[in-house]
């Protein structure tokens, strides 16, 4: 504490404004090449009509090294993997590979166009093919579609091929059956999915102990309108459902068939099959289990497993080897169709696969068994502090909720802040709906057991902050560029842009004042 | 680490699984691979993608421009790589102040009064505008030019199947290869949409303002796709021009061909449509001390809050090439913009009056083009294409007949700033020569 | 501020530990492929005495993303370029581009081992013989060496080239030449190369002026043991030597020769060349004026350029062109022979030739305009509320002291310090010596408007606060991660590097604790 | 701006240069390139540097180990590499606290007490340790090996030739390929250093130990120059044989071939003599409030504060390149550096023992040697070589002749953890069928 020094609010670099309100006219960041062939003018190429006459507006004019230092100023402001642990459950924050970085920018991928013919893309095709065979031996589903860009798009394609399938089975009789059962702690993506694909979604409770619950599922298998289920598993507890096998057949059973939410298969991943399961498909995510960055939020790669029977109705253009060569098969008369231009986010692809070749197959199991060790370890350092809801030793993720300190008036959102404080990302709050004050912690295998012991010892200092001062923590971040803001406000009176007012650039506005 | 917490060997970890659904062998994937023998594989893999290493005139919805060093530079900082969705606003504003310049920059190059955070790539983004369409009209026929890219048309024939929507494609027409006329000719009062590409499938500019109004007319809104964002440093504005929702493959704007992916998707709209967009919106907000700052908003329209009555089932989106998009529109600026467009305008006009002198080759439309044309030749395309590629190592065009099989002799030519007059000049005889 | 609740301590990132604190025996971060040959004894192929016998001690032991996190950890605490403004005077920080990076990175030159044939290496060569004749062309001085690793290097080439000159010219009676003048102004690179060199230096006073005192020159040229003057112009005052044509004069009618600092060259590129001047010979920091990046101390490039007559003694080998092939010429008997080996940083040619084309000819000559338009309108902004000690208007950087704010107690350390809290990194301070608590200030090229602005209101602010609440400064910075350090108990009794304690393996503390 | 300043025109700014020393036309350099002509015209360049393509065998000074990629991820932090000399701690601590890891690092490989934070490269490293060597000693006399690299005893040779050193050369064991005996035999009273490489250049391993007491026994120094870094993972450390001054090319660490730099010079000595090293210091501090940080150090050594009487005149050093090898070093860490150096001997061995059976072919030293070796051929290796690279496309090796014309037949060989066997082979049979 530097008491009675006031401090400076007049940092530039957190202080860094939109670009722009940095623009001055006149500025150029770029350099091209002098156009090198004979000039047409413009009205003689299109007609005026056809022209832009706003100039572009409002589109900044900045210099190269503006636009670097805004950047860089920016990205401080930004906690990051690579920075330290990421707990966020659910979105599996591992370790992005710089070295899966450097093979997507091998220049005879980023420099490849998609629509170039079929042999002169041979090495792309079978990057995608190698994958294609990692991911079915993984989740032991033989019938693969890399085309989804994730994990929504993922089950929106899984989902459409249960229809079709059923569609195909039962023809007009299919009609009746529009009903996708999804447990009411299944992730938003999962009914939206669903409904996207023309069914209506009824809910399945779990059970006290985080399972689904069987009773209910039989109940609203009864009905004979069930096309299928749509499970997470481990599902958003952090839970094995073990009883997977019997909720597999009771679903097939009643006519319908089981969709896997994959997102957690890095629980899974060498140690067991969704498809020695019963599932019939299932995404996965490869911007989570396969360690694809992030980005800020995307891009992801959500490919789509099925079984041998699914496999006609996956879209297309689907991959395929003959011989040596690789091909794309566009003729596959029950294929729900394409569900991207192109194949996908192709550059995860690269990414996913050059993280499997490097891990190896037993590389790969280990880290399975680190996400779960790690998990674990956290459950058992944290119980004495907080509430765990669930018995059950967790699998790669841990949910705690806020019982105890809410006693005090500190909810989860005041931990979620008070641990940025500590160095740390917050876990995901509030998720899953069913857990009230839910913390979903998930370390990944990505920490060592220093870091692992650093964030149990802010947690647990949380929890004392919360007893002794709960002001503390109520207040929190108290170290970051800004503190919490009115959410509620900018909703309700959205601004979403920047508008240009009367003047805005710097040198008029310096040349007034 | 194993003892800490009272087990005895790791097999113990997954306890929760019953042994029979257990896993009893080793994976049958490969072993692992070193860092040396990883970059080994790939340099392989990467030089049998012989189209990479070829001077190239390929468009088609995937553009080669050229990437400011910088672009790479600046989404490579671990703060932006490595970061997930801005949930956490007080420790992302770095992420959420620029897709805030994001949304305001694809709000200027369309003409729109908002955008979103991007969406999966254009043609995904074309699918949720039909059905936001039909979401704000609350009808259920679309119709859409048969000049919109065949992928983009397949895709949303995908998306709107089992969302009652009727799909009618207007055919374009044969001499001008535009297709404005015939769409304003097929609407009529259950239209919700009509759905139009500009510059569209063959390279030609279509007449949006006419569209706009015949859709308008109707009650209809007007959908406009743009897949060659470069286009917009110089033609009207579709929000000049009276769109209603404008889509956009954004991968013009910094991101490398990388074989048809990660690219991304811009979506914009009028204001009074803010509560029907699909994807992730970034506000201003302000905390208590009134210091701005910007947040996900309007997340009531969202998949985590509304589930299967959210506007998209979208969450994961594309946000580091929106990030790369956004550094490239601020580096090139406003002129570079403008001037990268002026350059493939001039390149490809060139290039068309070149290839139309050549004995046996004609440019079977009229209508006016941005940087991507359709060529008749003298043989079928396939084989003169591929022909190409291996006696000259160039990659001419896209042959039309992968999409359209009656046009065996037409293809595709794109031509961009990156390509010198000296390429051009080697196709121009390239093509005399065959 | 947020009164009354304590800050966090434990903030992993700023709290970041020495890797050695980290490290945990068994962890690895690296994979080498498999040994693919047969494996014979070590004891067979080396004697057991030549052997290592300490298993590299101390040597840490950590995962990938250990040292990742540390890294990326310990860089957060730095200042840079690309965060903003960095004014340190005489160092020349400009923006460096990426895109010269990237030409260094390809592969063609950064796999290039530099003892393959001459014919294997031609455009490497290219690329130095090119960037010679540009260098040439902007001193005016045709001989020139890249060979030097940094000004300093290029100093002594410089100085041991003047040395074999004279040796040559005078025969024995050279050896009553050892005498380098250098005024009390210059940089102490100057005065310790001349030493290695084998001169006694004889210090030169400056003009109230801030010049060359022409008198005592004379003086001191009068006594025929004079080799040579060492002169930095513009000098270390951002002043421009405009007797430069008589200084030359006087030290070569005494029968010395005229070496030039070049390290403030970014004053004069494209405007005004040292060959034209008298200068005899030069070194230029490409990692000053050409943008090379810094690095955090290096690495540099100090290229040595000479007169027609000097040539002959410059570092062999020289890079020459006959017809379309590029030599190494060995064979030059007069040589001083080499300064180091190889051909010098290589790296940083690449990126000077790089930033030389990209500029233009035109672009070179605007940022030296820039340079010092902008150090004008700092001079101006400032001088209000600062003393400035020479009145001339300054070049490319502009001297200013502390006489004002010492009155309160306020010092050039306390003023540069208070800087930081302002998001800026401090001038250069306390140089040249000759100026009682100097600040020496150079913006260069890469800031625009709107950062020179906020730094002069940044500085009046200080000036202000000095008056207003000294405490302030005095005390600043006050939002870093550790506040001033102890220097000088750090010298009294050195710790230079991390030691092992009995135990510091984590785990091992661990299981103990 | 100008006019804010109250300037008219720009050449206003120059007025204090005299109108007759000012150039009155441009310069006559290249005009301006952009981004793509620039990136076109040197990769062009790139591609006329044939060696770098090649299969290859060179070492001599310069070694191809492999680079783990986060280096180049960490050194290309705008934050390290955009950062200068850290003068100002308290917003330098990332530059200090790595450079206090690099200084403890070389430390550790090289068995000494401390280390500077790096000289300019192996050789000028080398040529400072002479001249510290007189400083300490105060003995004029210095004795080298003539097996330290031709290159390295060029630059001493130059750094000392107005200190007043007597440089003496020491020759080699004609059979052994050691100079250590030589060495030892040549010390006398007058000596202030014994200069030695180990493995030398010609790859062989001295007895330092040895040469450490004879050096001692007559009060001189021992200097050792390593320019393989890597045999530090396998090697006894100079430090534990006695070396009173440790000079390395570090360049193995981390730091791409680069035709030649930069690299980074190790410099590593005593705790007594800490007051005598060249080069920069950092230290442990402390601030007010107890919190531990990193300073540069005993900066009274320095030119900036001791001017003509300072233990060097360097002053910006190699510090992004010490960072790369610090990153190596810690990504490595003590197993990789164990693991590389033991492939490095293990593929030498092989590959030696494979030349050696080719008819025409041996090997002319016995000494035992880490992973470079001279090979003697059946014809001059100049040409040997060249048809080799030509042919075969493989560097095979660098002709001793460029350096010692008596050794027309003689070539050095060098085989690191990146020569794979199947590249190992090929040489074989390409020197069986030359
Ligand atoms: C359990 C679960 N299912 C589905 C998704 C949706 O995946 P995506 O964000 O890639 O669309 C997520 C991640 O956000 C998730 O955690
Ligand atoms: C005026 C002056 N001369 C010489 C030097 C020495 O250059 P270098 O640090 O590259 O050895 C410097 C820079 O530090 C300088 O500012």
């Amino acid at each position: 504490m530097t008491s009675g020094i006031t401090k400076v609010t007049t940092h530039i670099s957190p202080n860094e404004q939109l670009i722009f309100e940095r623009s001055q006219s006149g500025r150029i960041g770029y350099r091209l090449p002098a156009l090198d062939v004979e000039e047409s003018s413009v009205d003689d190429l299109i007609p005026k009509a056809f022209q832009r006459d706003d100039d572009l507006a409002g589109v900044p004019e900045v210099s190269e090294v503006d636009v670097v230092r805004h950047f860089i100023r920016m990205s401080t402001w930004n906690y990051s993997i690579d920075v330290g642990m990421y707990p966020l459950g659910s979105c599996t924050m591992k370790y992005n590979s710089r070295l899966n970085e450097r093979v997507a920018r091998i220049a005879g991928f980023a420099n490849l166009h998609p629509l170039a013919d079929e042999e002169d893309i041979q090495g792309a095709l079978q990057v995608i093919y190698e994958l294609q065979e990692c991911l079915a031996e993984i989740t032991g589903l033989p019938g693969i579609s890399l085309q989804p860009a994730a994990g929504a798009h993922g089950e929106m394609t899984g989902i459409m091929i249960i229809r079709a399938f059923l569609d195909a089975r039962d023809g007009a009789a299919g009609s009746a059956r529009r009903t996708m059962l999804i447990p009411d702690s299944a992730h938003g993506t999962n009914p939206a999915s669903a409904h996207l694909s023309g069914f209506s979604v009824k809910t399945i409770r779990s059970t006290a102990e985080g399972l689904t619950d069987l009773d209910h599922l039989r109940e609203l298998c009864a009905h004979g309108d069930v096309a299928g289920l749509m499970l997470t598993n481990p599902n958003t507890l952090g839970l094995f459902e073990r009883n997977i096998k019997q909720i597999c057949d009771i679903v097939h059973e009643a006519g319908g068939l089981v969709y896997m939410d994959g997102a957690n298969m890095n629980a899974l991943v060498g140690v067991a099959r969704p498809g020695d399961m019963g599932v019939d498909v299932i995404h996965l995510n490869l911007h989570k289990t396969f360690s694809t960055p992030h980005g800020g939020g995307g891009p992801g790669c959500g490919p789509c497993c099925c079984t041998k029977e699914l496999e006609p109705f996956l879209p297309v253009p689907r991959i395929v080897k003959n011989d040596d060569t690789y091909r794309l098969d566009h003729n596959e008369p029950k294929s729900i169709g394409r569900v991207k231009a192109f194949f996908g986010n192709y550059g995860m692809m690269l990414r996913a696969l050059a993280y499997t070749l490097t891990h190896g197959n037993d590389g790969l199991r280990e880290a399975t068994e680190a996400a779960v060790l790690n998990a674990r370890y956290i459950a058992d350092g944290l119980t004495s502090d907080y509430d765990k809801p669930f018995d059950s030793p967790p699998m790669h993720e841990v949910v705690f909720t806020d019982k105890r300190q809410s006693r005090k008036g500190v909810h989860t959102l005041d931990i979620a802040k008070r641990l940025i404080d500590y160095g740390f990302h917050p876990m995901t709050i509030y998720f899953p709906l069913i857990v009230q004050g839910a913390m979903l912690i998930e370390p990944t295998e990505s920490v060592g057991r220093q870091e692992l012991d650093q964030f149990i010892a802010a947690m647990r200092s949380i929890a004392q902050e919360a007893v002794e001062n709960p002001e503390l923590v109520l207040n929190a971040p108290h170290d970051t560029r800004i503190g919490r803001l009115d959410e509620a406000a900018a909703a309700r009176k959205p601004v979403l842009r920047w508008k240009q007012e009367p003047s805005t650039d710097y040198a008029e506005k310096q040349a007034k004042a | 680490m194993l003892e800490a917490i009272g087990l005895k060997s790791a097999e113990q970890l997954f306890d929760s699984i019953p042994q029979e659904l257990r896993l009893q062998r080793p994976l049958n994937t490969p072993a692992a691979l070193s860092e040396i023998e990883l970059l080994d594989k790939f340099d392989r893999l990467g030089r049998r993608n012989a189209a990479a290493q070829r001077i190239s005139f390929l468009g088609g919805g995937a553009y080669s421009h050229y990437i400011p060093t910088i672009v790479d530079h600046i989404i490579s900082r671990s703060e932006f790589f490595t970061a997930y969705t801005p949930y956490q606003p007080e420790i992302s504003q770095g992420t959420l102040q620029t897709i805030f310049e994001f949304q305001t920059l694809v709000c200027q190059l369309t003409g729109m009064d908002l955008a979103n955070a991007s969406m999966y790539d254009g043609s995904t983004a074309l699918a949720e505008a039909v059905l936001m369409a039909e979401r704000i009209t609350r009808r259920s026929k679309v119709i859409a030019s048969a000049a919109v890219h065949p992928q983009y048309l397949e895709v949303v024939k995908t998306y709107v199947q089992h969302a009652g929507i009727d799909l009618e494609l207007a055919n374009f027409d044969e001499k001008t290869g535009q297709s404005a006329a015939a769409l304003a000719e097929a609407i009529d009062d259950k239209t919700a949409a009509l759905v139009v590409q500009s510059p569209n499938f063959f390279g030609c500019i279509e007449d949006l303002k006419a569209l706009a109004d015949a859709a308008h007319a109707k009650g209809a809104l007007l959908v406009v796709a743009i897949t060659e964002a470069m286009s917009l440093g110089l033609l009207q504005s579709p929000g000049a021009c009276g769109a209603d929702i404008v889509v956009a493959e954004g991968q013009s704007f910094g991101v490398p061909l990388s074989f048809g992916g990660p690219y991304v998707g811009l979506f914009a709209t009028r204001d009074k449509y803010a509560r029907q967009i699909p994807g992730r919106l970034v506000g201003e907000a302000y905390d208590k001390k009134g210091r701005r700052g910007f947040v996900l908003t309007l997340a009531t329209r969202e998949q985590h809050i509304r589930r299967e009555k959210a506007t998209s089932n979208i969450c994961t989106n594309e946000g580091l090439i929106a990030l790369a998009a956004t550094v490239y529109m601020e580096a090139m600026g406003k002129r570079g913009i403008q001037e990268a467009a002026h350059q493939c305008l001039q390149k490809a006009a060139y290039t068309a009056k070149r290839i139309a002198a050549v004995k046996g080759f004609s440019l079977p439309f009229t209508g006016p083009y941005f940087n991507e044309f359709v060529v008749r030749g003298p043989l079928a395309s396939s084989e003169l294409l591929s022909r190409l590629a291996k006696e000259k190592a160039i990659e001419g065009g896209i042959a039309l007949s992968r999409f359209m099989p009656d046009r065996a002799n037409d293809f595709l030519v794109c031509v961009t700033e990156t390509n010198t007059r000296e390429q051009i000049d080697s196709l121009v005889s390239a093509l005399s020569e065959l």
